[in-house]
């Protein structure tokens, strides 16, 4: 097994981490952070599969920097948006469905 | 002296299934008679208490007079059967306008006869078209020659017809004695529909060159389905006290054939006019498919009587 | 004859524009503008049958007049004007003319007058769509819009019954259009075009589809069976009596019905071919059910007392006429239920536009109300008793001539147990149509009438009293003048001509 | 024909809402000018791309000339044209809508990121590679979750808060499929990937990835757990938006997939999203019909006619491009009578303070406009003739008795007749006479023509159903890896 496939497994096994917590934690903080979890994993396996030949493709490099761009606005939102529902509802957490 | 009347054809082609007019000896014979038992009846009619509502009684009149003329007069059976129809309902609305609804239940039974007859009336000539497609009585008449032939329910639906109307005619006997005066008013203008729309048609759809002989045979057919239909209709017309009705009806069918014997020569005019056609008649209407016919008259009397019930008295 | 084609182009588009400007600026129009409203509403009618006169004229000289629109890949909107389409039109413009004039007088002063003409002037244009539509996917088009324009017409008192009614309404068109859509597609997949020509589009389809065309014949028959009330699907027609006089008058004489009876004539012959179907062996069964409905309607009127009840029951017997003289294949029978097509309408839009007036007028809804109310209302009663006399086939009302057609027709296929449905249906007429006249002539009336108003000019406003003289004189007259160039009867007989018996 | 030259046009389609939505943050009056005006000139320069594009057929662009894969290649035919031109005219039918709709303080918060998100639409309809698709569904959730956020109602809150994870879940995935893809090929170009062969194993994996992905997104049931909420409770005409065109772009991303890279893939899944498209219809609707609330019942009618884009799926495979036109047909329709939908909903919201259904009596009867755009828009809703959802559902019908799949014939059948109930359970209102509770609000002209006017725009894509399959014919984008052929 190849480093570059030892890290694409670490990054899919990350992806999954996160996605178990997401789908766990009721809590929303976990919950973003499972996220962003998910995300490293995704760009771990981008950079390692770049690597495919002998000389490294910058692509890949790119799009992860992009990716994290996105990611870190995304967080962002996303903290802010709990901020305000631990704010209205009094409990980090998604209780009802908001469809009464 | 009666041949020797003019004769007058008028063609009407954008009426109805394009019809005409005829007035022959026959048809002044017969326009004459009406005029006379129809103007018997508006004086009736005028005599009688219905000052409230005389101009509906006038309109009326003028209206069915009207029918009988163009029944009398028309070539063809479309005009006729619209003259049939406007008469019949015209005479028992001056009926009923006469005697108020106190005759409710008369009057239903005589329109139920009315209709029962008209329909009758329709089939035939239907049928009679389909085979002749034409709507002139010639054509039908031959249409009739052919379909009239032996065991034919033409003849069947004839009779009731005829039956039928005559019985319009004879109802009032039973119930007379509780009409208001001069009652062979009312009979006149019920006669003129008879004529008109019971015997008419045998005239003009039955080949007329046959032998005399049988002639009160056939008008006894007649005579006979009308006079079922009437006994039956009037049991439904008395209801309840059957049996001294029974007896009044008697006796008011003695008093009724004194006061219409004038009326009865009139007939008799007309009924040796049509004693040529009627062999043709004996020979249909003497047949079972005769008997047939009055058995399915009764039939549907009774059930109209049934059905009637439930009108407003 | 030789006409402009851009002309005999453009003549469908404003035929249908007529009605369909008006009631679009009508919808914009403020409740208080009570003169330009009726003022737009005449305008388009008046042009309606201005319209038409052009057309019959035309078309009796054998023009065409056709207008095309690409709207689905390969199936185009086609408008197109054939004699049997104008006896559909004409009726309905005349018609149309006489209600607009009947309603203004009827809702005087009644609220949301504006949406109401608007969604009559968008129910006639539907009306007219459906006439001249020249393929079946135009004809559902129309047929699904004037089920649309003719809901909020149905549930205009806005009453709780009024929307039960609207529901039912609802839930058995959009039933129907359903049927007509699957048919209509099915054929389409079949045939690969939904033309009406004359003798039909399916007619040289291999055997093998011959199953699959009758489940199409019950699917389209189905959906426009919805509208014409046949037996199992008529619910919804006595329930909308609900509906203002002149829209009930609409529903049954001029609009809906009549065109669920129109498009079961144009598939019987213009998708299937009178000969085809007939070789199908759908025809009979058609004719059974149009028997049982003339029957069943006939005896559910005996029972009802009240009179919109009764005259919609009525109805539902009547429209039968038409297809079952569609269904005895045969060209007499065909004249008959065409001319029954318009002898229908003159005669129910006249008892409706007399029922009205006695409710609007006394307040009387029931027959059990209505002794003697021909003495306080000659005219609109001498109006009724033509029309049901008509009804009953009494000559020379137009109804004769319809029942002596079909009759006649019933013989020449030799289907002789039609005789008696049409004998039974006529002494039924007789037994629910009379006993309303002897209340109305003969009886005293019963004190004072529910809620009476009086009018200083005649026994009722005079808008009121018109049309209904109108439409029964036409009545009588469509009878008494049947052999007049141009009659119904003789259209019809065009028609039967032109389309079913040229080769 | 507009007057910038067509090899900058699609970068001012993406610049232009861009500059817009940053002046809209920096100025403090004036928001709604600037942002009419914006969408305004996008919908004229996309009507400039349309006559270019029929003028020369389809064309890529490369933005400052670098050209893939580092740089960004922008392309256009038929398909993403028609987005485009849909995107174009609801935007701006929900400006004119918003300009009157919100107050000065909430226009602070909606322009910027309206105009954010119109911009990611454009960008996303205008690329073509997986990744540029990635960062852009990014940006367009984000915009979105933001807007709906934005009235701060806790169920507002709640259900941002919950979409938020949803989409951010979905496009975590689609990057992973994305992520495997570029391994076995070694670029993000669609077509590129669609001509390379790729082990069978990754290309399950990346496809399923991807799919699962976008149908988070494009809530096909049972993944719309999150609509309703969302749609429902962010202010009217972010819902429109929402309703109308957000969830569209997952689907429009998935239809590329479709048919350039997992051609033989996507086969194999059409049943199984043709059952979930069809449970969708069916379920959605029924939902709907129980809903108390207007704007819920709008919102799971959506749900209902996202599935009909699904349920048509298994006919393409033998349907071909016009199965596909069909398809796209109902996106538009939806598109337009959706948002009409959703305003007119807000019209009644503003003006009774409520949208209990049951009360809606009277309310309204004194908004005909109102009225007239809830009918119309419904009537394209319950796809009656003339209107695009006509046009569609009789195209579909039509491809599915051709080739005998009777089940979905019927579910569209019964989609149509459950459309009708809820419809006319919203539209019966309009006739009742009952009591208006409470004391309405005077709604503003442009709120009550705006959805009138797309409602009419969903209509009139019945008589135009043979110009837009023309337009989108062009470039053949529904034949796999046409796009080396200009």
């Amino acid at each position: 097994m190849t480093p570059a496939q030892l890290y694409a497994l670490v990054g899919i096994g990350l992806f999954f981490v996160g996605l178990y917590a997401l789908g766990v934690r009721r809590h929303l903080l976990p919950r973003i952070l499972a996220l962003n979890i998910m995300g490293s994993g995704v760009f771990v396996v981008l950079v390692a599969l770049a690597r495919r030949s002998s000389e490294v493709d910058p692509v890949p490099h790119a799009m992860v920097i992009t990716g994290i761009v996105v990611a870190v606005s995304a967080t962002a939102l996303a903290l802010r948006l709990m901020l305000r529902v631990a704010h209205a509802t009094g409990s980090a957490q998604l209780t009802d469905t908001g469809d009464d | 002296m009666i041949a020797s009347l003019p004769t007058f054809h008028w063609p009407l082609n954008a009426v109805l299934l394009g019809s005409g007019a005829t007035a022959g000896p026959l048809e002044w014979m017969l326009l004459g008679a009406l005029a006379v038992l129809w103007l018997v009846f508006g004086l009736w009619l005028l005599r009688s208490h219905t000052s409230a509502r005389r101009g509906l009684t006038v309109a009326l009149h003028a209206i069915a007079g009207l029918g009988l003329a163009a029944a009398a007069l028309a070539s063809d059976a479309a005009l006729f059967y619209s003259g049939v129809t406007l008469a019949g309902y015209g005479t028992v609305a001056l009926l009923l306008v006469a005697h108020g609804p106190g005759r409710a239940r008369t009057a239903a039974v005589q329109v139920l006869l009315m209709v029962l007859g008209d329909l009758a009336l329709f089939e035939i000539l239907v049928s009679l078209y389909s085979q002749a497609f034409s709507v002139q009585f010639g054509d039908l008449r031959a249409a009739y020659a052919v379909k009239g032939q032996g065991l034919s329910l033409i003849s069947a639906l004839l009779v009731i017809t005829a039956g039928s109307k005559v019985a319009m005619l004879l109802l009032l006997i039973p119930a007379t004695d509780r009409l208001p005066s001069w009652r062979p008013g009312a009979a006149s203008g019920l006669l003129c529909v008879a004529l008109v729309s019971g015997v008419l048609p045998m005239v003009r759809l039955v080949d007329p060159l046959l032998s005399s002989e049988s002639a009160r045979y056939s008008l006894l057919a007649s005579a006979a389905a009308a006079v079922f239909l009437c006994l039956l209709s009037a049991l439904c017309v008395l209801g309840k006290s059957r049996l001294d009705a029974a007896v009044r009806r008697v006796s008011a069918l003695a008093s009724l054939s004194v006061a219409t014997g004038v009326r009865g020569l009139a007939m008799l005019a007309v009924a040796r006019r049509l004693a040529p056609l009627s062999s043709a008649l004996e020979q249909r209407m003497l047949s079972w498919p005769f008997a047939v016919a009055a058995a399915a008259t009764l039939a549907l009397a009774l059930v109209l009587a049934v059905a009637f019930g439930g009108l407003p008295a | 004859m030789i006409i402009n084609p851009a002309f005999s182009a453009t003549l469908p588009v404003a035929l249908v524009a007529s009605s369909l400007l008006p009631g679009l600026i009508i919808f914009a129009l403020a409740e208080e503008s009570v003169r330009l409203r009726t003022a737009l509403n005449l305008l388009g009618a008046l042009s309606k049958l201005l319209l038409v006169a052009l057309m019959l004229w035309g078309v009796y000289h054998e023009a065409a007049f056709e207008t095309r629109f690409e709207l689905l890949p390969g199936l185009p909107l086609v408008l197109r004007a054939d004699a049997l389409s104008l006896l559909f039109i004409t009726l309905s413009a005349q018609l149309w003319f006489l209600t607009t004039i009947y309603a203004v007088g009827y809702l005087e002063g009644s609220p949301h007058r504006s949406r109401f003409f608007g969604f009559f002037s968008l129910c006639v244009t539907a009306t007219v769509g459906v006439a001249m539509a020249g393929n079946l996917l135009t004809f559902i088009l129309f047929y699904e819009m004037l089920t649309l324009s003719t809901y909020p017409l149905v549930v205009h008192r806005g009453t709780a019954v009024a929307r039960r009614a609207g529901e039912a309404y609802l839930l058995y068109t959009v039933l129907g259009g359903v049927l007509l859509l699957l048919g209509a597609v099915w054929l389409y997949t079949l045939t690969g075009t939904l033309a009406f020509r004359p003798q039909g589009v399916v007619g040289d389809l291999d055997a093998r589809h011959h199953t699959s065309l009758i489940i199409i014949f019950v699917l389209l028959i189905g959906g426009l069976g919805v509208k014409a009330a046949l037996l199992p699907l008529h619910g919804w027609l006595p329930k909308a009596m609900v509906a203002p006089a002149p829209v009930s008058a609409l529903l049954h004489a001029v609009a809906v019905v009549k065109a669920g009876a129109f498009g079961i004539v144009r598939v019987v012959y213009d998708i299937f071919g009178i000969q085809f179907a007939a070789t199908l062996g759908v025809m009979m069964p058609l004719a059974w059910l149009a028997s049982a409905t003339i029957i069943y309607g006939s005896v559910r009127a005996l029972f009802q007392d009240d009179l919109k009840r009764r005259l919609a029951y009525s109805t539902v017997s009547q429209v039968s006429y038409i297809a079952l003289g569609v269904a005895l294949v045969g060209p007499l029978a065909s004249v008959g239920g065409l001319v029954h097509l318009v002898h229908q309408g003159l005669m129910k839009i006249t008892l409706f536009f007399c029922a009205g007036n006695l409710a609007e007028t006394l307040g009387i809804h029931k027959i059990s109300e209505m002794n003697g109310v021909a003495r306080r209302m000659p005219w609109t009663m001498t109006a009724f008793t033509v029309a049901s006399l008509g009804m009953i086939g009494v000559p020379p009302i137009a109804g004769f001539i319809s029942k002596w057609y079909l009759s006649l027709g019933a013989m020449e296929v030799g289907a002789d147990w039609v005789l008696l449905v049409l004998a039974g249906s006529s002494a039924l007429n007789a037994l629910y149509f009379l006993p309303i006249l002897y209340r109305a002539w003969f009886l005293e009336p019963a004190g004072d009438w529910p809620q009476e108003r009086h009018y200083p000019r005649a026994e009722t406003s005079l808008a009121l009293l018109i049309p209904p003289v109108i439409t029964a004189t036409l009545a009588l007259a469509a009878g008494l003048l049947a052999s007049v160039p141009a009659s119904p009867q003789e259209w019809a007989k065009l028609v039967v001509l032109r389309e079913f018996l040229d080769p | 024909m507009s007057i910038v030259s067509p090899l900058v046009q699609p970068v001012l389609l993406i610049a232009l809402p861009l500059v817009g939505s940053i002046m809209a943050f920096l100025l403090s009056s004036r928001r709604a000018t600037v942002g009419v005006a914006v969408v305004a000139g996008n919908l004229g320069l996309v009507g400039g791309l349309i006559g270019r594009l029929c003028a020369t057929g389809p064309w890529q662009h490369s933005v400052g000339g670098w050209g893939a894969p580092l740089g960004i290649d922008l392309y256009l035919d038929g398909l993403s044209a028609t987005m485009l031109a849909m995107t174009a005219l609801v935007s701006l039918g929900i400006s004119a809508y918003s300009a009157a709709y919100f107050s000065a303080t909430a226009a602070r918060h909606f322009w910027p990121l309206w105009l954010l998100l119109l911009a990611a639409m454009n960008a996303l309809f205008l690329s073509r590679d997986l990744f540029n698709l990635y960062v852009t569904l990014e940006l367009v959730g984000i915009a979105a979750v933001a807007l709906t956020a934005m009235r701060g109602q806790r169920d507002a809150l709640v259900a941002a808060m919950r979409y938020l994870l949803t989409t951010l879940l979905g496009s975590m995935s689609y990057l992973l499929g994305v992520a495997l893809l570029y391994h076995s090929v070694g670029s993000v170009d669609m077509v590129l990937i669609g001509e390379t062969p790729v082990p069978p194993p990754v290309a399950a994996a990346a496809f399923a990835l991807m799919a699962v992905g976008l149908l988070l997104k494009t809530a096909l049931f049972p993944f719309h757990f999150w609509l309703p909420g969302a749609h429902s409770s962010a202010s009217a005409p972010v819902s429109a938006a929402l309703s109308a065109l957000v969830v569209k772009v997952g689907f429009y991303i998935l239809l590329r997939l479709w048919i350039e890279v997992f051609p033989a893939l996507a086969d194999e899944i059409a049943g199984l999203l043709g059952f979930l498209g069809g449970v969708a219809v069916l379920w959605g609707s029924l939902q709907a019909i129980l809903q108390q609330r207007a704007k819920m019942l709008v919102a799971y009618s959506t749900v209902a006619q996202l599935g009909y884009f699904f349920l048509a799926l298994p006919l393409v495979a033998a349907g071909g491009s016009r199965v596909w036109g069909a398809i796209v047909l109902l996106v538009l329709a939806h598109a337009l009578a959706k948002a009409a939908m959703f305003m007119a909903a807000g019209n009644l919201l503003a003006f009774a303070g409520h949208d209990r259904i049951r009360d809606l009596d009277r309310v309204v009867q004194r908004m005909p406009l109102t009225a007239a755009a809830l009918g119309l828009a419904g009537v394209s809703i319950m796809g009656l003739p003339p209107s695009g959802g006509f046009s569609g559902k009789w195209l579909l019908l039509q491809a599915s008795l051709e080739q005998g799949n009777w089940p979905i014939a019927l579910v569209l059948l019964l989609g149509g007749v459950l459309a009708a109930v809820y419809v006319f359970k919203l539209l019966e209102h309009i006739f009742t006479s009952g009591t208006p509770t409470g004391e309405p609000r005077a709604v503003a002209r442009t709120m009550e023509w705006a959805p009138l006017m797309l409602a009419i725009g969903a209509i009139a894509l019945g008589f135009l159903t043979t110009t837009v399959l023309d337009l989108l014919a062009v470039g053949e984008p529904f034949v796999p890896g046409r796009r080396d052929d200009y």
